[in-house]
């Protein structure tokens, strides 16, 4: 994973063409929701030792954000997928 | 009063006014070219896709999904983002990009081998073929690379990049004594 | 002929000799040679000295593996300390230093520390030197740092070039020795895109030196035919002189080619370095297996040397290491070393072999000593006799070299360098590599196969298996046939029992045997503990040859398994790698590369000193004739500007094109304040913040159309803001129909501000800019004379009536050059970041000196302008948190010093007047200070506790790290026209 | 059996046969008035200032592997107290007080070395941030000291001073600051906790929180369960995997950060630097190895290695600040698991669970502060209030609004 992506648009890319935000799995809460809810989403991680989505860009690519789903201890990445297409599968 | 004004290629300092001695690989520059960005409205990528393919004498980049960049030699700035947006209407957002990005056109045999100094993506003709184009890094430059032949690529920059990506491309080539210089017809 | 090369035999051209030198020594040895192999035929065994008794060391091995013989190469900046004399490929006029001896080789005051050594045994150094406290610095570290370390690093100039380069291929091969060469072969027949890499000069492996015939030929022969083979296929690459030192994720492998190590005078265009990045479908691991030292005492004397060393030396070098070799042996290969060097003419002072009986053959009138071990050895800088007890009874015999073989340890470094643990094989006595899946496939002597015959069958049945995993089809054809095969047979011995001297582990670092029975008996048993407590394996050969017998002693310490101790972790590098082949050409001023402004010729030509600004350059300021100081060039232009006119650069500002239908309602969500209802035809300031509440960014933002914006950003921010942006729109807001890219290098932009503004712009500007028609935050297109279009935004970050003009970028010079030319008349002048900075102060404008990441918009006075309307924008929600609204936050005032020639530095701290400086007495900063030429004195912006409430009050500004403490006047950050005429005139 | 000059004596006399073990190799009690978790510098730091200065007797610490085996042996070794935030600087300061007392302190000597550590600063905005910085020490009684380019030159005239990208205008110096032999801090910590009675346990790994009630009464381990009064958590990389056995949520993300060794060298580089280009840091080890390091490879991650492109990266920012280190060699690569916070500082803290405390979030500056976690830690647990100089250092910040942010980076965890 570390040293390859398969960005979906551009083909396998090296590391260095991408940055990385971050937990994937987090959802912006809506504006009303408490202030937990926000708290969680902008502070708190699970931080899983294993499978993990997170959220890269490919910067010096197609300029997409990704979700890449993998496992953090052995870095073997499951798949890759658009970021909108993925929050528009999740309703957003 | 009237003015003219006269327009500046980031190279004019770099590259020799007067063609030189060509190597076999060599790096060609045209002084101008006309480019725009083509970005799809939402839900008509796949009729300015096709739009785009039916355009003619222009070369269309691919940049990511739903955007382009159009290049062509023989339109002028304005004429080529006045077609489009005919040819286009109401399904693509157009930006002129001409004085934006800079054009470089790498052939000759050892194409692949200079690349590879700076690009991670396999350029393998079988892999990397003939027509395909994106957006790379070279070194640590974001470009958009273009497969124009066997062994010839196009490279489109950002201007403010383009005297570093032309050091860099110049280091690249240094061990087949690498030429380059202005085209002649542009 | 020296002393010690052989009459005939080896690889090496005699007909081309080289001269090198040593120490000052001419010597001379074959094109072919390692500086070792000439070294060694020169009569030149003692090559360094041990890193902590400074024991007299020699060669040891013929490889990578070298523990001993580390020499500088070169001389100055252009060279290379701690190069194993094993691998330097000779060349004419190698210039070699031995290290870490004082004043000599021969003669090395450091070797005192042997005779101290039963006070500096493992971990000594933990328990002393603290006694005073404070002799540690001043005195005991100078000492141990003086006499730690290797080589000298000159830290001069590198003159030398490198490069770096990926690659592709479905197999990469590494090691060209028997198992390397058939797996490159068949995979290369197949189709495959194959790469053979090899650290060795010469393709070819244990080949090299091997004496056994495969299909008929001498084994030279046969690899010469097998790469004659492999050049000839276009999908084959060979690459010699590489040393794969990495395996990382996804199949990527590090590797560096030595371009030109082995020249004298490296050709300009070419680098002497190249790293490879190698993508591979599949790798195969053919690295061999590494014959493993015994650990006897005196083992470190000069002439022990490993004996499949020995054999390479004769039969691929053509050079005896001595000229009586006593062997000491666990296992046949021995006896090998012993028929090859008998055949070479040296005499074989006897073969001492650990077991009590085997089937090996000695050459004729061998004297064979069996169930017996060496326990000391005799000699200075060269063995000249073993000490040999069995049974008892002791006998020296005389030698002038011992070759030593202890079984075999398989290179299996790269495959555990991803996290998986070597696993113990009790049949083999040696840690294999695991499964650690189809990426990299570990073969031959590397997976425990060592007899040729089984190697050449491994390496071509393995590459079958990926040529059809990948989808090729292979050609069958019989396997070589090999005559005169080896026996790998040996019986573990960790530790010869009996010695009389220290018995080394590690070589390099000086451990012994005392040393590890030190650590497991304080509780450093753990195979790592044990590794740092000793330092064993740490030394430049990172364990290659003692990090398996450490394990061992360890397990037989305890009566364990070598199982259950483990090995130590192996990582990147297989072999060290110079920092130069790893940065590559990104370096010096190459090491980011460089923005240009479409305007850069124009400041240039109009005298601009330039900065950088991120990846640009930009004019810090325009000096003229008679200006000595960057502030009389600054304060120049600051009252110019204020006065008449003046032209800077902004093209470097992030500018953005955002369309759509819900373009509006984006930037809305996005700014924390309202841009939903701006007109056509207007700009607005917008503020950014990041999901907490902190301000991230700002800028303008400019209606061209309903559905069509133009954002300007920070230089700093543009990247940053673009990505943030896209993060937005793809992740957060998907549904939005928003669509939006940089047009940052498509414009030429330059602000032209102050008084005389509009005069100098009308006479360029065919449209009507009048204040009526273009006022304050206008936004637009016009058109200059001559047609040229262009944008125009009446926006001013000075304070001063001003515009922004955006021409496309290749015409920017000569509209700048015609605005300059329009201006005269009017007095404008060109300025710089230094006047724009002042200028923005003296108006209390905010920069990133400002926001730092760590304000609020009520910190920064922007309190107001945050919509409270808005049901949502990118960090409204944290903002409302405790901390980021309480009274006491740090809010932004200005402030003038008391007595007005005093000077305030941004920096610089606040404290009440009288207050005792300390953390908690702390009020604030100052975040930006100038001198401003209007008001004549110093002004700056600060961040003080509950600021705005202080207005008029005192503070003393506090510069301790000058020496200064000023008394201020807090008061309102507008210094300069508070109530905007300038800016609406 | 403590060190001394006559004990070192004695024993090289006697053929070291005598030297007894540093630590004892106890079998876990069924009960603990305190478990710490996690055998680092952090844990066993905490365990010696429980036992040493706040009195408590039975305390032990449970380590998954073997002691030191996590960031305590994997670090860079720099020793520092030049932070700017009120949050930070009183904190490291006591640290770097208790540093310079340490060795004498714990009879082992964990080689402190007090060179000097140099910020180098490349333009009008690094320096003012410097300047800031500066005053912030010394607003704390910590000296430092502005250095402009002619002062750097003099002192270190091998950095790139002639074809640097970013020129190097100047740097800010603690000379108090400098390097400590990392495992040295850690075996010296076990050391002087064992005899004091702390049970040290490794190869105990924990599966589970035992709660009733709400509060904890012990932990499963591979070894068995151990119950305890209180439970403090220093597990560094796996403080969320630690903590979600006890269902905290935590501000935390796993990410790995690369360190490197050189082959030894002479003594050749006298300070510990800091490149203000890029985030390249260097010193000299006593051994000559150059170490050093620079950013994370920005992914989560839990495994102890990293990519190369990071590594090319790193060699680049190298050569760019020193030219000269073309041609060392670079010996070893390694990487460990940082427990990065969302504002770049650490946490000290009660935990919603009464008898639960938490110790995480050192991001990539944790060795310098160990003497200080332990203590403020161990001042937490024992007395069930905060040590003062780590006031700010609590889990409930972010909820609250006081970010401790040295960066400005914002909440996310990578760009700390």
């Amino acid at each position: 994973m570390a040293s390859l992506i398969h960005c979906p648009h551009c083909g396998v890319r090296p590391k260095e063409e991408f940055s990385i935000r971050g937990d994937a799995s987090l959802i912006r809460p809506d504006p009303e929701a408490s202030d937990e809810a926000w708290n969680d989403y902008v502070h708190i991680r699970s931080n899983p030792r294993g499978r993990y989505r997170e959220h890269w860009q490919h910067v010096a690519g197609c300029r997409r954000w990704l979700v890449v789903e993998r496992d953090t201890f052995t870095h073997e990445v499951f798949a890759v997928t658009d970021a909108a297409s993925s929050a528009r599968e999740a309703g957003r | 009063m009237s003015r003219t004004y006269i327009s500046r290629h980031p190279l004019d300092d770099l590259l020799p006014l007067e063609p030189g001695i060509r190597a076999v690989d060599h790096l060609d520059v045209p002084r101008s070219s006309a480019i725009v960005s083509v970005m799809a409205m939402d839900g008509e990528e796949a009729s300015v896709t096709a739009g785009l393919a039916a355009s003619g004498d222009v070369s269309i980049r691919f940049t990511g999904p739903g955007e382009w960049l159009a290049v062509s030699q023989s339109e002028t700035p304005e004429s080529l983002h006045r077609n489009l947006s005919l040819l286009l209407a109401e399904t693509a957002y157009f930006v002129d990009q001409s004085d934006g990005r800079v054009v470089f056109r790498l052939s000759g045999p050892n194409v692949r081998r200079i690349l590879a100094k700076g690009i991670a993506t396999d350029l393998h003709p079988a892999i990397f073929e003939v027509g395909t184009s994106s957006n790379v890094l070279c070194g640590h430059i974001s470009i958009n690379l273009a497969r124009t032949g066997e062994n010839e690529f196009e490279l489109i920059v950002m201007r403010s990049f383009a005297i570093a990506l032309f050091d860099d491309l110049k280091v690249m080539g240094r061990e087949f004594d690498l030429s380059a210089g202005f085209s002649v017809r542009g | 002929m020296t002393a010690y090369r052989l009459a005939s035999g080896g690889l090496i051209d005699r007909s081309a000799p080289l001269d090198f030198r040593f120490d000052g020594r001419n010597l001379t040895g074959f094109s072919g040679d390692t500086l070792a192999s000439a070294l060694l035929a020169n009569d030149q065994l003692l090559v360094g000295r041990s890193f902590k008794y400074h024991r007299p060391r020699g060669i040891v091995t013929a490889g990578p593996s070298e523990p001993n013989a580390l020499v500088t190469i070169g001389k100055g900046a252009d060279s290379d300390p701690n190069t194993k004399a094993t691998v330097a490929e000779l060349y004419s006029g190698l210039d070699a230093h031995s290290q870490n001896r004082f004043p000599s080789l021969k003669y090395d005051f450091g070797a005192v520390n042997g005779l101290l050594s039963p006070f500096l045994g493992a971990g000594f150094y933990y328990k002393t030197f603290m006694w005073p406290a404070a002799f540690w610095e001043k005195v005991y570290e100078p000492i141990i740092r003086k006499a730690a370390g290797l080589g000298r690093a000159v830290l001069e100039r590198d003159p030398q070039a490198y490069e770096k380069c990926w690659a592709h291929c479905d197999l990469l091969v590494i090691g060209s020795g028997p198992t390397g060469l058939m797996a490159a072969l068949t995979a290369g027949r197949a189709g495959l895109r194959v790469i053979l890499a090899d650290e060795d000069f010469r393709l070819g492996g244990s080949l090299l030196g091997e004496t056994a015939r495969v299909n008929d030929a001498s084994a030279q022969d046969f690899t010469e035919t097998v790469l004659a083979e492999l050049r000839s296929l276009p999908n084959v690459t060979m690459m010699p002189r590489t040393t794969v030192f990495g395996w990382y994720d996804d199949n990527v492998f590090g590797a560096v080619e030595r371009v030109q190590k082995h020249v004298a005078l490296p050709q300009a265009k070419l680098p002497v370095e190249r790293l490879w990045r190698i993508a591979a479908k599949r790798a195969l691991l053919a690295t061999g297996a590494e014959e493993r030292p015994l650990v006897f005492g005196g083992n470190d004397r000069p002439g022990v040397i490993m004996a499949g060393a020995m054999r390479t030396y004769a039969n691929r070098f053509g050079v005896a290491a001595g000229k009586s070799v006593a062997i000491f042996t666990n296992g046949s290969a021995g006896y090998r070393t012993a028929a090859d060097l008998a055949a070479h003419g040296v005499e074989i002072a006897a073969i001492i072999d650990s077991r009590a009986e085997g089937a090996d053959v000695a050459p004729d009138g061998v004297r064979v000593i069996r169930s017996a071990s060496v326990i000391d050895t005799k000699g200075r800088q060269r063995v000249c006799g073993a000490v040999v007890e069995r049974s008892g009874f002791e006998q020296t015999i005389a030698c002038d070299a011992i070759a030593m073989s202890g079984g075999w340890n398989p290179v299996i470094h790269l495959a555990c360098q991803r996290g998986a643990k070597a696993i113990w094989s009790e049949d083999l006595k040696t840690f294999l590599a695991p499964d650690v899946g189809n990426g990299l496939v570990v073969a031959g002597a590397a997976a425990g196969r060592y007899t040729l015959a089984g190697c050449l069958k491994d390496g071509a049945e393995k590459a079958v298996v990926i040529a059809a995993d990948l989808g090729f089809s292979t050609v069958s054809h019989t396997a070589p046939a090999v005559e005169g095969e080896i026996d790998p047979s040996f019986t573990a011995l960790w530790y010869s029992p009996g010695a009389k001297a220290k018995a080394f582990v590690d070589f390099q670092n000086d451990v012994h045997v005392k040393d590890i029975g030190l650590a497991l008996r304080e509780g450093f048993g753990h195979v790592e503990h044990a590794k740092r407590y000793t330092t064993n394996g740490m030394a430049t050969d990172q364990g290659k040859l003692s990090g398996i017998n450490a394990t061992g002693l360890l397990a037989a310490m305890q009566g364990i398994s070598p199982a259950d101790v483990g090995t130590t972790t192996f990582r990147p590098f297989y072999t060290p790698v110079a920092f130069g082949a790893l940065a590559g050409t990104s370096r010096d001023e190459h090491a980011a590369p460089v923005r240009k402004s479409p305007l850069h010729g124009w400041a240039q030509r109009n005298g601009a000193v330039f900065v950088d600004s991120g990846l640009w350059f930009r004019p810090a300021y325009f000096s003229r004739g008679g200006e000595k100081t960057w502030r009389e060039s600054t304060d120049r232009e600051v009252r110019n500007i204020r006065e008449n006119a003046g032209l800077c650069d902004v093209s470097t500002l992030g500018k953005i094109e955002v369309f759509g239908p819900d373009a509006a309602e984006f930037l809305n969500r996005l700014y924390c304040n309202p841009f939903l209802k701006l007109p056509v035809g207007k700009a607005r300031y917008g503020l950014m913040l990041r999901e907490d509440g902190m301000v991230y960014d700002d800028g303008t933002t400019s209606r061209l159309s309903h559905e069509h914006f133009v954002m300007t950003t920070t230089t700093a921010l543009a990247g940053g803001v673009m990505s943030h942006m896209e993060y937005c729109a793809q992740v957060h807001w998907p549904d939005l129909k928003v669509r939006f890219c940089s047009s940052t290098d498509q414009w030429a932009q330059m602000a032209i501000a102050g008084p005389k503004a509009r005069l100098v712009l009308q006479a360029l500007v065919e449209d009507d800019i009048s204040d009526a028609a273009f006022p304050f935050l206008a936004a637009g297109a016009v058109t200059l004379r001559g047609g040229l279009k262009a944008r125009l935004f009446r926006i001013s970050f000075s304070g001063e009536l001003a515009y922004e003009l955006a021409v496309p970028a290749g015409l920017g010079e000569a509209v700048a050059d015609a605005v300059m030319e329009e201006g005269m008349a009017h007095g404008i002048c060109a300025y710089g970041l230094e006047a724009l900075n002042v200028l923005r102060i003296e108006k209390g404008h905010v920069t990133h000196a400002e926001f730092a990441g760590r304000v609020t918009p009520d910190d920064a006075g922007f309190g107001r302008m945050v919509s409270a309307q808005k049901p949502d924008f990118i960090g409204k929600r944290l903002s409302t948190r405790y901390g980021l609204t309480a009274a006491d936050r740090m809010q932004m005032v200005g402030l003038k010093p008391v007595e007005p020639d005093q000077h305030i530095r941004a920096g610089a701290h606040l404290l009440r007047e009288g207050a005792k400086p300390s953390t908690l007495n702390d009020q604030g900063y100052v975040s930006s200070a100038c001198f401003s030429p209007t008001l004549g004195h110093d002004i700056a912006l600060a961040f003080l506790k509950s600021g705005r409430e202080r207005y008029g009050e005192r503070v003393v500004v506090w510069d301790k790290l000058a020496g200064a403490e000023v008394v201020a006047e807090i008061c309102n950050p507008v210094f300069v026209d508070p109530g905007n005429t300038k800016l609406n005139s | 059996m403590r060190y001394s000059a006559f004990s070192i004596v004695k024993n090289a006399l006697t053929g070291n046969v005598n030297w007894t073990p540093a630590w004892r190799q106890p079998e876990p009690k069924p009960f603990y008035d305190v478990i710490i978790v996690g055998g680092g510098g952090h844990g066993l730091a905490t365990a010696y200032y429980l036992a040493k200065e706040f009195g408590l007797k039975n305390i032990a610490v449970l380590e998954k592997g073997y002691l030191g085996s996590g960031n305590v042996g994997r670090n860079t070794t720099i020793v520092r107290s030049n932070y700017m935030l009120p949050g930070n600087e009183p904190f490291y300061e006591f640290s770097m007080k208790l540093w310079e007392g340490m060795e004498q302190d714990l009879n082992y000597n964990a080689m402190l070395s007090q060179r000097g550590i140099i910020n180098l600063y490349h333009n009008d905005g690094q320096r003012d941030a410097y300047i800031r910085r500066g005053n912030a020490m010394w607003m704390e009684g910590v000296p430092a000291e502005l250095l402009d380019r002619a002062a750097l030159k003099k002192m270190l005239p091998f950095l790139n001073f002639d074809h640097a990208r970013f020129p190097i205008m100047g740097g800010l110096l603690q000379k108090r600051g400098g390097t400590a032999r990392h495992d040295a801090v850690a075996w010296g910590y076990a050391r002087a906790a064992d005899r004091l009675g702390v049970d040290l346990i490794q190869n105990c790994e924990v599966a589970g929180i035992r709660r009733e009630n709400g509060v904890v009464t012990g932990v499963e381990t591979s070894r068995g369960f151990i119950g305890c009064g209180k439970l403090g958590l220093a597990a560094a990389g796996n403080t969320s995997r630690v903590g979600e056995m006890a269902d905290l949520k935590l501000p935390i993300e796993s990410h790995v950060l690369q360190a490197f060794v050189t082959e030894g060298l002479k003594p050749a580089i006298d300070h510990v630097i800091t490149y203000g280009a890029g985030h390249f840091y260097i010193s000299q080890s006593d051994k000559g190895g150059l170490v050093f390091g620079a950013e994370i490879d920005g992914y989560n991650s839990y495994a102890q290695r990293g990519n190369l492109a990071t590594v090319e990266h790193v060699m680049e920012e190298g050569v760019t600040m020193i030219p000269g280190l073309s041609r060392v060699r670079v010996l070893r690569s390694w990487g460990g698991v940082m427990d990065m916070s969302m504002d770049g500082s650490p946490i000290i803290s009660h935990t919603p669970i009464d008898n639960l405390y938490l110790n995480c979030g050192w991001c990539y500056g944790g060795f310098k502060a160990t003497p200080a976690s332990g203590w403020c830690f161990a001042h937490l647990i024992a007395k069930n209030e905060t040590h003062p100089v780590a006031r700010f250092l609590r889990l409930d910040r972010f909820e609250r609004g006081y970010p401790i942010d040295e960066h400005g980076a914002g909440p996310q965890p990578n760009l700390h």
